[in-house]
């Protein structure tokens, strides 16, 4: 069941008591009842421009809330909780982000905050929590950044992007004869920013020549003159990391001014399926990196025990689409959650963050354990590629579907 | 770098700039309103042209002239039961308005067609000229912008209602005087503003992504090159439009991405205070 | 008795087009001098020189024995230079006590917003609008708008006091009022140009009269003899029509 | 009839200022939200209201003040120096920028006010050295206990609201105000009454952005994290306006009602449309301009005002 809560009776309160002010609206807070159920809370990007993935978020949510309670719960110091994920839409807005987040603590007195999608609204919404000693699980912010302000009670079950990148360059390198000059481009914001910075170091560092390092603001609307530039740097490998429009346009641009380099990686690019199906045949290999991909078979703890249960489970409640990563994270989170919370043993925020804290487990998403930073520490991410306009899985060997293939004449 | 190229890109991209901006020019030069509406009408324009490809397989080209069409009727409604009735007012209300207006058009698209991109895929690849790529989406793209700019062009210098609207551009009372119905006169001009920009929405849906978060960048696009060429005059906008392509295609290059928008801006700022005429603009418009 | 407010060679251009074309002439405290010239003479932009509206291309416009020719129009107002326009210019929404108030507060002597409307009530007294002190100025007759306009230009203890077609649009019994209260400004000791294309109506009270035509001084003098003079009629009346008259005069 | 108004105004903030001690953190946050906006509409009145610019750059000066102050509390500066820093920045930008762009009028203005924002935007964005560009910037937190956070920040942003109305009461009596009001309705007049325009408009512009400014600074104090997108949002600069506009613009009291009436049909739309509530924010924008033209103030709401203090004080004439 969705518990997509609205809270009709305060606000219609607070509107018929303009004039006098907010002294009724806060009436409406109820003294908080002894509490029975964990309850969860998840200030989501509903509308607005993060709106297809705030959606994506949604979905696992409640397949994790309807597959928990049709289990009868979660047993913490030997009672069983049923679980309630309240929701409330964001619009897409950081200091809306914040005000629900607080919503969430002070008046549905939830003991954990999911938080939203955006690395920036994942800070905003983080920092709320850090105030009340609620601990924060972020599923879809992978930028370092976020996590290096030394709050203790953020964890993030993806893993830093350095992780990627460096495996990413180590693979290319194996797989591509003569790879040795890069481009790199990527939006100015938050997550691209990090992926596109530490994708230029990790090269550098791979002894690959960085022969481009730009940077677009968000707002760019036409990319031919940072694609021209790029053409005359003849790289071999050209990273771009930005949201999925921006990625279809410069797939595009690429081809029509004439890029001849044999490898273009894009970020989160082909893990979403609008990619691919915005660019049809162009997608095609286009190699990416994510931190799941459905493919990947864990087995582990939680409601969902192996990879194949979550992805038959995802498939019946999606309609026969596959879930990307972000589903995969998000439903990992939960898991880890669940998991803590039985460790935990009690609904208390400080004893909720200790079990998050000392987290090792493995679970249909991968193996899980939190950093010093509040980090998931996993290696061995997938590196993907569009092949016929389907993803196919290169790396790690363990799970590869195919063979690199270049892109050249 | 290859000069030629860089300044292909900005021409051609400066040939859509053009496309976009001359519908907001007319209704801003004749109507004196700024039409917030604009970036949402081109982003309408936009995902009815992709929708209909997608659905139904219809051309994009074929669908220009039907989506511009649908426009010019949404946007002559739209001008003559809400904006006429304040049309002269001060800017603040009538650019709140049209920004009220935009916020529910904004909210009905996402709502029915997602904040998803859309593009309309043709796969017509580019032709290489002396070493300079030119995409052939693009160049279709600009042949297209050229075209319609000229034939509005053609259409206010050459028939009856053209030479009406420039009348009443000119000298609105005196055009009342003579006969001319400036009301209808106006919702006609605002009809032709939003045909233009399905227009050029049915265009981008080819060149690029089309989504709802676009429509505040279409709408800067549109003050910029209008302010750079000057208002209300066809001439002006793509004055303006090729030399904000040219301007951002040079700096994206030698400053580097990050700082083309900002350049851009400048200009922008710089003419407002040194010419606010614009490049080719005339006197006479505050 | 010295030159209060001199002009000096002053021209204007605006693109290609020479306004004003190299003017010179001289008010001298208390007096009254008609600047009178066909529609299009160029008489409001000289108006606008001198209070700095369109500061002169050329030339220097010099008050009180003091440079001025780039002043702001609102140091123009501060030093005593105070206009009237052609087409009024009140503050629509504000009464008229308080328009008048405005014009006492920045251009008068500085004082406190009361002590303003002490003064304005004064002035309204004094063309005959103190009655309907507190109505809107947007509600006025043209007439009374014309008296508010001089109100305020009062009230801002001029100097010198350009009127700019004060008598136009209105009919004879209110132009005679106006040119009543014309007189009782300049028996304050006020400096008043008075700008206008109807000559009759200057004549009555103009001590000198300046003619302007295509933007030049054309002749300067005695109401009387400038009336006659070849130039002002052909001015006024084209070429043709002058030399008919002149050879109707002689017959 | 002044003392009426100051009077509700206080009674105003010691109603928000009541807040922590009967109601959850929640509301008292919406109550800061409401603070805050009042500042910024009270301040944009200035320029918006009393000259009738209409002036699109609250947003570039709310971003300045939110960066401003979060560069200098970075670099180690105490909190309160640091909001006094930014305010000082801001003004003296707005200052600079006003004598420029004011020479601008009516739409061109508007014009330009907009590309201020956009301008400002992109220019923190691409200063990643000093801004940290698109990754935004982390403020030092507050770790007092929530309760004691969410008091603190309330009462500060009422101190900027008690001074941004104390600064409107001056002003709408003193001759600044007036000199404004005669700029609004007919400036060339004004000029020629000697009134120094350009001077005043620029006071007019430093005022409108000043405490935008030290607001932003605070915000960014308090909410701890700030990134570009959301420091210049277009949408801030439009609905700042319309709030004055609501109340009604170039009024003592216009700014807090409208503010006040924003804030609480916003939070219930959204609250109970949810896909549509953007949407709905566009009619309220539409029936305002067709149905409340004067805002509030100079519609029912007079008589609704005229009639309660003729309850509470009798004796008080209009």
């Amino acid at each position: 069941m969705s518990n997509r809560h609205l809270p009709k009776p305060r606000s219609q309160r607070a509107l018929a008591t303009a004039t006098t002010g907010l002294v009724a609206l806060s009436l409406a807070v109820g003294s908080a009842a002894a509490q029975d159920t964990v309850k969860i809370g998840a200030p989501l990007a509903l509308t607005g421009g993060l709106a297809d993935e705030g959606k994506k978020q949604a979905l696992v949510y409640d397949m994790w809330e309807k597959k928990v309670n049709d289990a009868g719960g979660i047993e913490i110091g030997g009672k069983m909780y049923p679980v309630e994920i309240i929701e409330y839409d964001y619009q897409t807005d950081g200091p809306r982000a914040g005000q629900l987040a607080e919503r969430l603590i002070t008046e549905d007195e939830v003991n954990v905050l999911m938080a939203p999608f955006g690395s920036g609204h994942t800070k905003i919404a983080a920092t709320v929590g850090q105030r009340y000693r609620i601990p924060t699980l972020a599923c879809v912010a992978s930028s370092e950044s976020v996590y290096s302000q030394g709050n203790p009670y953020l964890f993030g079950t993806l893993s830093p992007n350095a992780n990627m990148t460096a495996a990413m360059v180590e693979y290319l390198k194996e797989n591509v004869d003569g790879l040795s000059k890069v481009a790199v481009y990527g939006r100015d914001d938050v997550f691209p920013k990090s992926m596109a910075a530490a994708t230029a170091a990790a090269a550098e560092a791979g002894g690959l020549e960085v022969v481009y390092n730009e940077l677009y603001p968000v707002g760019t609307m036409d990319h031919a003159a940072a694609i021209s530039s790029i053409v005359a740097a003849e790289p071999d490998w050209v990273y771009a990391t930005g949201y999925t429009q921006d990625l279809i346009l410069i797939r595009r641009q690429l081809a029509d001014l004439g890029v001849k380099a044999p490898v273009i990686t894009m970020v989160t690019g082909p893990a979403y399926v609008e990619f691919t199906e915005g660019l049809g045949e162009l997608a095609n290999g286009v190699t990416s990196q994510t931190w799941w991909h459905h493919s990947v078979a864990y087995e582990g703890e939680g409601a969902w025990k192996t990879t194949k249960a979550f992805y038959d489970d995802f498939l019946a409640a999606s309609g026969g689409e596959d879930p990307d990563y972000v589903h995969g994270s998000c439903a990992g989170a939960l898991v880890v959650l669940e998991d803590a919370l039985k460790r935990a043993g009690s609904l208390d925020g400080e004893a909720i963050r200790q079990a998050l804290a000392d987290t090792d487990i493995t679970t249909f998403y991968g193996p899980i354990n939190f950093g010093e930073n509040g980090m998931n520490q996993a290696r061995e991410l997938p590196i993907i590629q569009v092949q016929d306009e389907a993803i196919e899985v290169l790396y790690p060997a363990s799970i590869a579907t195919a063979e690199l293939e270049l892109l050249s004449e | 770098m290859d000069f030629a190229q860089i300044l292909a890109n900005g021409v051609v991209l400066g040939a859509l700039y053009a496309c976009l901006a001359v519908g907001f020019s007319l209704v801003w030069g004749v109507l004196n309103v700024i039409n917030m509406l604009h970036g949402s009408f081109i982003i309408l324009g936009g995902y009815l042209t992709y929708f209909a490809w997608q659905m139904f397989g219809i051309h994009p080209l074929i669908m220009l002239p039907i989506v511009a069409a649908f426009l010019f009727v949404v946007g002559y409604a739209l001008q003559a039961i809400f904006i006429n009735k304040v049309v002269t007012a001060p800017v603040l209300v009538t650019l709140t308005l049209t920004f009220g207006l935009d916020m529910i058009l904004y909210n009905l698209m996402t709502v029915y067609f997602s904040a998803t991109p859309r593009q309309v895929t043709l796969g017509l690849g580019s032709i290489q000229l002396f070493g300079v790529y030119l995409p052939v989406v693009r160049l279709l793209g600009m042949a297209l912008a050229l075209l319609l700019t000229g034939l509005l062009y053609v259409t206010l210098r050459g028939s009856r209602i053209g030479r009406a609207i420039v009348a009443v551009r000119m000298d609105r009372s005196a055009a009342a005087l003579m006969g001319i119905r400036v009301n209808r006169i106006y919702a006609i001009t605002f009809g032709i503003g939003a045909l233009m920009a399905g227009a050029a929405g049915a265009l981008f849906a080819m060149v690029f992504p089309i989504t709802t978060n676009l429509s505040g960048v279409f709408l800067g696009k549109a003050f910029v090159v209008c302010v750079i060429g000057g208002l209300g005059s066809v001439p002006g906008a793509l004055v303006g439009g090729l030399a904000l392509g040219i301007i951002e295609s040079f700096s994206g290059v030698l400053l580097g991405p990050q700082h083309a928008l900002t350049v851009g801006f400048l200009v922008m700022l710089l003419l407002l205070i040194v010419r606010p005429t614009g490049l080719v603009g005339v006197k006479g418009y505050e | 008795m010295s030159d209060y407010l001199r002009l000096e060679n002053v021209s204007k251009t605006f693109g290609g087009i020479r306004a004003v074309n190299d003017v010179s002439f001289a008010l001298k405290q208390g007096e009254i001098v008609g600047l009178i010239g066909p529609n299009g003479a160029g008489k409001t932009t000289l108006v606008n020189v001198i209070t700095g509206v369109h500061p002169a291309s050329l030339g220097r416009v010099i008050f009180q024995g003091e440079e001025v020719t780039r002043q702001k129009p609102f140091q123009a107002a501060r030093r005593g230079l105070a206009r009237t326009f052609q087409i009024v210019q009140p503050f629509p929404e504000m009464t008229v006590l308080d328009n008048v108030a405005a014009g006492a507060l920045f251009g008068g002597s500085p004082e406190g917003l009361a002590e303003a409307r002490e003064h304005a009530h004064r002035h309204l007294a004094f063309v005959g609008l103190d009655p309907i002190a507190d109505q809107p100025a947007a509600s006025l007759t043209l007439p009374n708008r014309k008296r508010l306009e001089l109100a305020k230009s009062l009230a801002m203890n001029p100097k010198v006091l350009m009127l700019d077609e004060v008598n136009a649009g209105l009919n004879t019994g209110e132009i005679d009022t106006a040119l009543d209260l014309i007189r009782r400004i300049s028996e304050r000791g006020i400096t008043i140009l008075l700008i206008e294309h109807l000559m009759k109506v200057v004549m009555s009270v103009s001590q000198r009269l300046l003619v302007l035509h295509h933007g030049a001084l054309i002749a300067e003098g005695e109401p009387q003899k400038v009336v006659n003079d070849q130039h002002v009629v052909e001015a006024y009346l084209g070429e043709k029509f002058a030399k008919r008259l002149k050879e109707m005069g002689h017959a | 009839m002044r003392a009426a108004k100051v009077l509700l105004f206080v009674a105003w903030i010691a109603v928000l200022a009541a807040t922590p001690f009967f109601a959850d953190n929640n509301i008292v946050r919406t109550a800061i939200m409401l603070a805050m906006y009042s500042v910024l509409a009270y301040s944009w009145n200035f320029i918006g209201g009393f000259t009738g610019y209409p002036s699109f750059a609250t947003a570039a000066f709310f971003g300045l003040g939110c960066y401003a102050g979060a560069i200098v509390e970075h670099a180690g500066v105490p909190m309160a120096l640091a909001w006094i820093a930014a305010t000082v920045f801001v003004a003296l930008f707005a200052a600079v920028l006003g004598a420029i762009v004011l020479r601008l009028r009516g739409h061109y203005f508007a014009i330009g006010s907009i590309a201020i924002v956009e301008v400002c935007r992109l220019v923190v964005s691409s200063w990643s050295s000093l801004t940290g560009g698109g990754n935004g910037l982390n403020v030092p937190l507050l770790m007092w206990h929530p309760n004691t956070v969410a008091m603190f920040f309330l009462y500060v942003m009422l101190g900027l609201l008690a001074i941004v109305f104390a600064i409107t009461v001056f002003v709408d009596n003193h001759r600044l105000g007036f000199g404004l009001k005669c700029i609004r309705q007919n400036e060339d007049a004004a000029d020629m009454v000697g009134v120094n325009t350009t001077r005043y408009k620029v006071i007019a512009f430093v005022l409108s952005a000043f405490l935008c400014g030290t607001a932003g600074a605070v915000y960014a104090s308090w909410v701890g994290y700030i990134d570009p997108t959301d420091s210049f949002q277009i949408l801030l600069t439009v609905k700042v306006p319309v709030m004055t506009l609501l109340g009604g613009a170039g009024t003592v009291l216009g700014p807090a009602i409208g503010t006040a009436a924003f804030v609480v049909l916003e939070e219930f739309f959204w609250a109970n449309f949810l896909s549509w509530n953007r949407a709905i924010l566009g009619l309220i924008i539409v029936f305002l301009i067709f149905f409340l033209p004067g805002g509030l103030l100079n519609t029912s709401f007079r008589r609704v005002v005229r009639r309660l203090r003729g309850r509470e004080s009798a004796g008080a004439s209009a």
